[in-house]
């Protein structure tokens, strides 16, 4: 890997912490309305994961999809203006915090009913496969999304046709307050796959490089006709479940151990350690990611609101 | 022009469709090597083949999220709901997903999709497999509600729909397969959300749709002998909901009955009659009467279920009582 | 007597009601540990436990599912659906299995069931998450579904909606939660299906229920500034419908507005209307005006989310169109 | 086991058939509405595995259940009465052959929607553990049924509540016309039952002894409190999915190399060979069975319809 790839990853998930520190402040000041779900602590996740795909491969996630989205090529100003439900945000402003999509960037949101967007990753899959195109879907989602009937429906038919997606389970350990032994019958996620006859792997989410080589590896074998594969991806939230959690549901001590794991810290060791990159350099991107999302701030203040018209806009592709 | 069944107008609008865009395929229970369970899609299986005639699992939240993400990369699938009632295993898929997408990633997605699913009761099959839900489809913007009442309706609008860019649920009706009429060949369209004057008359006005346009037609025909000249107006289309024509015919007669086959709370005459009263107040001489269902979950015994059921008795009645 | 807010009336009737009767028991997402996502049910699990205070996965299905399986037991279970627009997740159990079983089986199995949850936009959570579909739930015979406005009827009802042997859904609303009342205490019972005259005028009738109440009051007091009395019915229960006191105001006022969040087309204001020029033709001097959500999935932007959401300065305008 | 018993078992089978083959004429006949899906070549499995119950265990079945409520001890008279929709039907005319129940027996019924009981029977079996009763519910489905989410949200809830549960797939090797490999990412349909850590096991079920046997074992278990336990039982469906299937998914030799292993002529071999019963004893009971038989039809056939009022009977438990 190119030196400057090493970077851009680092910068990526720079960028998200920022973006999702500004978010919780700009939500205490009431300038993001509805629920805000940060993405802190899991940021090596979808970086290394969405690192590791083509152009030609989709991206779909659920509510918690802030960094999805920086990592899918959507720019802070975008992110931040949908945040503030300005035009110029990535939805128009009609979509807010859990509904961000950008189709140029083979995006396809942001979905907010757990487990719901896996049927449509599944369709996604078809579209590919049906017209013959060499594109993978990457499907995210929760730990908690895997007690849906909707899991069991798209895992099932994904394997029955044979479609080229990759199922990522982000488990963070929770499900809001309910930790998975709570709710799943087994707490190792990926053992649901054995169910389907669906090859699944996992991996350590703090470690970005990581999640980048298992994430080539597994796409390499769908493009290649192998089907469907499972990846569950080993991680933890920082933050509450979304602002204002009362976090009755964990000790203060768990959390400050996983923050010891913090995915940036420990890429930035491995960078400097490896001498991919000087403190200096890294210093300087941590400066620069501030200054892109200071300016994405200002972008997204000063943008306007939509249209009182835009209410009618987009309710049907075609008026008949 | 030809008289077929309204079996085969679905299936050559569907053919017709399949043959003129490769990118219109079909997916569900049984579509395939069965045929479908009401043999809409008899001999598409050897004919397009297993890629575009595509049986499912029983799993009716994929068929349609699946058809929903298939829809959102170009595709134009028809995917099919053996009946209304395995319709509220694909709820959220149906009126939270579909209907909500183009709206809320502001018009980036779009989903042509149709939804082609069965009503009605009649047949002795119990509560759980029996009713006709309509309403509670309609009442979500986004989505458009289509429910075809004549073989050359059901060709015209289900092309129309597979040519939309809109999610559609295309409801046909159990006990309809059978009746005839003549259907215009080739590519005939109906536009979606359009209502019509299916009889025309200048005494009363019976508003209906689906099935019970079969039974307003009968109750038109007794009336007739009577010298009671009923016009008739066809919804077509519940969302949408064309009421132009129907207040024209109002404005004309002065008097309304609102036939659905449906329970009558919060159902298609509820909001057909409300919108009489808004459009044309003053021109409504007697309460706007609604034939619908009892209230009741519709039992197996035959006896019970037709007593329960709309009946073209009920229409005579019920246009008499506006006189 | 107390005033407190409705989230502490819904909460002392539940406590109130489990510390009654062993078999009423509590299960949900969050309902527990976290204390309910509206911390309705804080300091339940600490004091019931974790036998009649349970936490479920996210499955909704199942949680209503399991639910009525364990009504069919003689157990009396209050599931929660954290908000309505999951119970598109459920709607099979909800409007297929729990109100069809009593009948379906003549009789032999009873549902004695509570499904809580919650309605309502106004909170910036976008189209997936806003939304107030009451109606279509009350187009279901089986199923009753009643949906407070006030504290003290929320506590009223609720207990009655445990005591029932049939299966209820229990609408609350997002935003109504801080909304205090004078609350009677102990075992205050408020029969299901009976609307109520929760202010009264003589000039207009506004018949509402649940959120669209405090917005009517609101409504009320300006009118009454213009010299217009207003009579405010409140539904309190869809299903079953009490038309009686709306038909009473009705026959005083002559002018009617029927206010609800959700959408107009298939809404609650269709079937109250209908029902209204059924039961009072003679009685009605203006059309009745239906005041609602604009036909749009509800966008997260708050500007655009409040042009879509009913307001009192809605209500106003259409009680003075009835003049 | 007593020799009555052994010919019980025997005299449940042959009444089914029999009932069943009465049941397809009245059919025909036009006497009989609706969808009727016959038991003939499964009367094996519902006969075994309901024979292992106890009276304080319930049984819970989908709409192929006329053989499930006979060996769950309701009368040949009232199933062929509810068949016929009689107001001295089971569900007094109401239900129909998709929907029969008789919860004095512990029959929970005859549900017509694909999976949609399972989260019931797992409701039912919470009801039992709440109460501290020791009832096992037992649920049966068919394997088209395990493609569902309620497969999966019941499943996983069984498990993480230890609910007192048998799950039992009844593996006829076709949902309507779609073989289990077209569906399901397995075929051997006990292998989902890993992926909620179930302890799953299999059996023959053309073999009534058999399958009693080992619902013994796993019954016995659960009322230990081991658990949920899945069994897969392999049967086959002799006649169409229900009357008038086209059959145009399977082959006539599949049909009738099954046919050879008809599970009612197995266990007659079986229990001569073994010197249980002599052919003439079994005869007799053919012959008891057929008379049974004819009696439900004189019984239903001469019932009175239900009264018209019965329409607006049983819409609520209480009218307020
Ligand atoms: C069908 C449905 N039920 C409930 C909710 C409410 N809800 C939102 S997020 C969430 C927890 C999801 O947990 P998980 O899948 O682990 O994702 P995480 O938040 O941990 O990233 C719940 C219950 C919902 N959005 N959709
Ligand atoms: C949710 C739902 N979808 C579709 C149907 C229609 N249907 C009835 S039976 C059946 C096949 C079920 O197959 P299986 O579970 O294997 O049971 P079997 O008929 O083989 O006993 C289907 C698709 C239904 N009743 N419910
Ligand atoms: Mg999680
Ligand atoms: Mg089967």
């Amino acid at each position: 890997m190119e030196k400057k790839e090493y970077l851009d990853l680092y910068n990526q998930m720079v960028v998200i912490r920022i973006l999702e520190e500004n978010a919780a402040e700009l939500y205490q000041k009431g300038k993001i309305g509805g629920f805000l779900h940060l993405y802190i602590g899991q940021e090596a996740v979808s970086t290394g994961l969405i690192s590791a795909r083509k152009p030609q491969d989709r991206v779909i996630t659920a509510y918690r999809d802030h960094g999805v989205a920086i990592n899918s090529g959507l720019s802070a100003n975008v992110v931040m203006a949908e945040l503030l439900g300005k035009a110029t945000g990535c939805s128009g402003g009609k979509g807010g915090s859990m509904h961000m999509a950008d189709v140029n960037k083979n995006f396809w949101g942001g979905h907010a009913i757990v487990g719901a967007h896996l049927p449509l990753a599944a369709g996604l899959a078809l579209g590919d496969l049906y017209q013959k195109k060499d594109g993978v879907t990457i499907c995210m989602f929760g730990d908690g999304a895997t007690n849906i009937g909707y899991f069991h429906e798209a895992l099932n038919l994904s394997k029955v046709w044979n479609l080229p997606v990759l199922w990522v389970c982000e488990n963070n350990q929770y499900g809001m307050g309910t930790a998975v032994e709570r709710a799943s019958a087994v707490s190792e996620i990926r053992q649901k796959a054995a169910g389907y006859d669906i090859p699944s792997d996992f991996v350590d989410g703090m470690n970005v490089i990581k999640v980048r080589d298992i994430s080539k590896k597994l796409i390499a074998e769908i493009r290649a006709g192998g089907g469907p594969r499972f990846l569950e991806i080993m991680t933890y939230r920082f933050r509450g479940h979304s602002m204002g959690d009362p976090e009755r549901y964990r000790e203060q001590d768990e959390v400050h151990k996983w923050q010891e794991n913090d995915p940036i810290g420990i890429y930035r060791k491995y960078l400097t350690e490896e001498k991919i990159a000087k403190e200096s350099e890294l210093d300087e991107i941590d400066a620069q990611a501030a200054e892109v999302v200071a300016e994405a701030v200002r972008f997204a203040e000063s943008s306007p609101e939509p249209a009182p018209e835009e209410l009618f806009a987009h309710i049907y592709a075609e008026e008949n | 022009m030809a008289k077929i069944t309204m079996r085969q107008a679905i299936s050559q609008a569907l053919w017709e469709e399949m043959e003129r865009d490769e990118r219109v395929f079909i997916m569900g229970e049984e579509v395939g090597v069965w045929g479908g369970t009401y043999a809409v899609t008899k001999g598409f299986y050897d004919h397009f083949g297993e890629k575009r005639v595509r049986d499912t699992p029983i799993a009716e939240a994929v068929i349609i999220g699946a058809a929903i993400g298939a829809a959102l990369t170009g595709l134009r699938p028809v995917a099919e709901l053996m009946t209304i009632n395995f319709a509220f295993s694909a709820m959220e898929h149906i009126v939270n997903e579909a209907p909500k997408l183009h709206y809320m990633f502001n018009g980036q997605m779009t989903v042509p999709m149709v939804i082609r699913t069965v009503s009605g009761g009649g047949r002795q099959l119990g509560a759980t497999h029996s009713q006709t839900p309509d309403a509670i489809f309609a009442h979500f913007p986004g989505l458009k509600v289509v429910a075809p009442g004549t073989p050359a309706d059901a060709k015209g609008l289900l092309k129309a729909a597979i040519r939309s860019n809109d999610p559609i649920m295309f409801i046909e009706h159990a006990t309809l397969y059978q009746t005839r009429g003549e259907v215009p060949e080739g590519d005939y369209i109906v536009p979606i959300g359009t209502s019509k004057v299916q009889r025309e008359g200048k005494d009363v006005t019976i508003v209906t749709y689906s099935k019970m346009l079969e039974l307003s037609f009968l109750a038109a025909d007794q009336l007739a002998k009577d010298g009671i000249e009923a016009e008739i107006v066809d919804l077509r289309s519940l969302r949408p909901l064309d009421m132009g024509p129907v207040i024209d015919s109002v404005k004309k007669t002065n008097r309304v009955v609102v036939a659905e086959e449906g329970w009558k709370s919060y159902g298609v005459g509820a909001e057909v009659s409300s919108r009489i009263y808004e459009e044309a107040f003053d021109y409504i001489d007697a309460p706007v009467k609604r034939v619908a269902q009892k209230e009741v979950p519709l039992p197996y015994n035959a006896q019970l279920e037709q007593l329960a059921l709309p009946q073209v008795e009920d229409i005579i009645a019920a246009v008499k009582e506006v006189f």
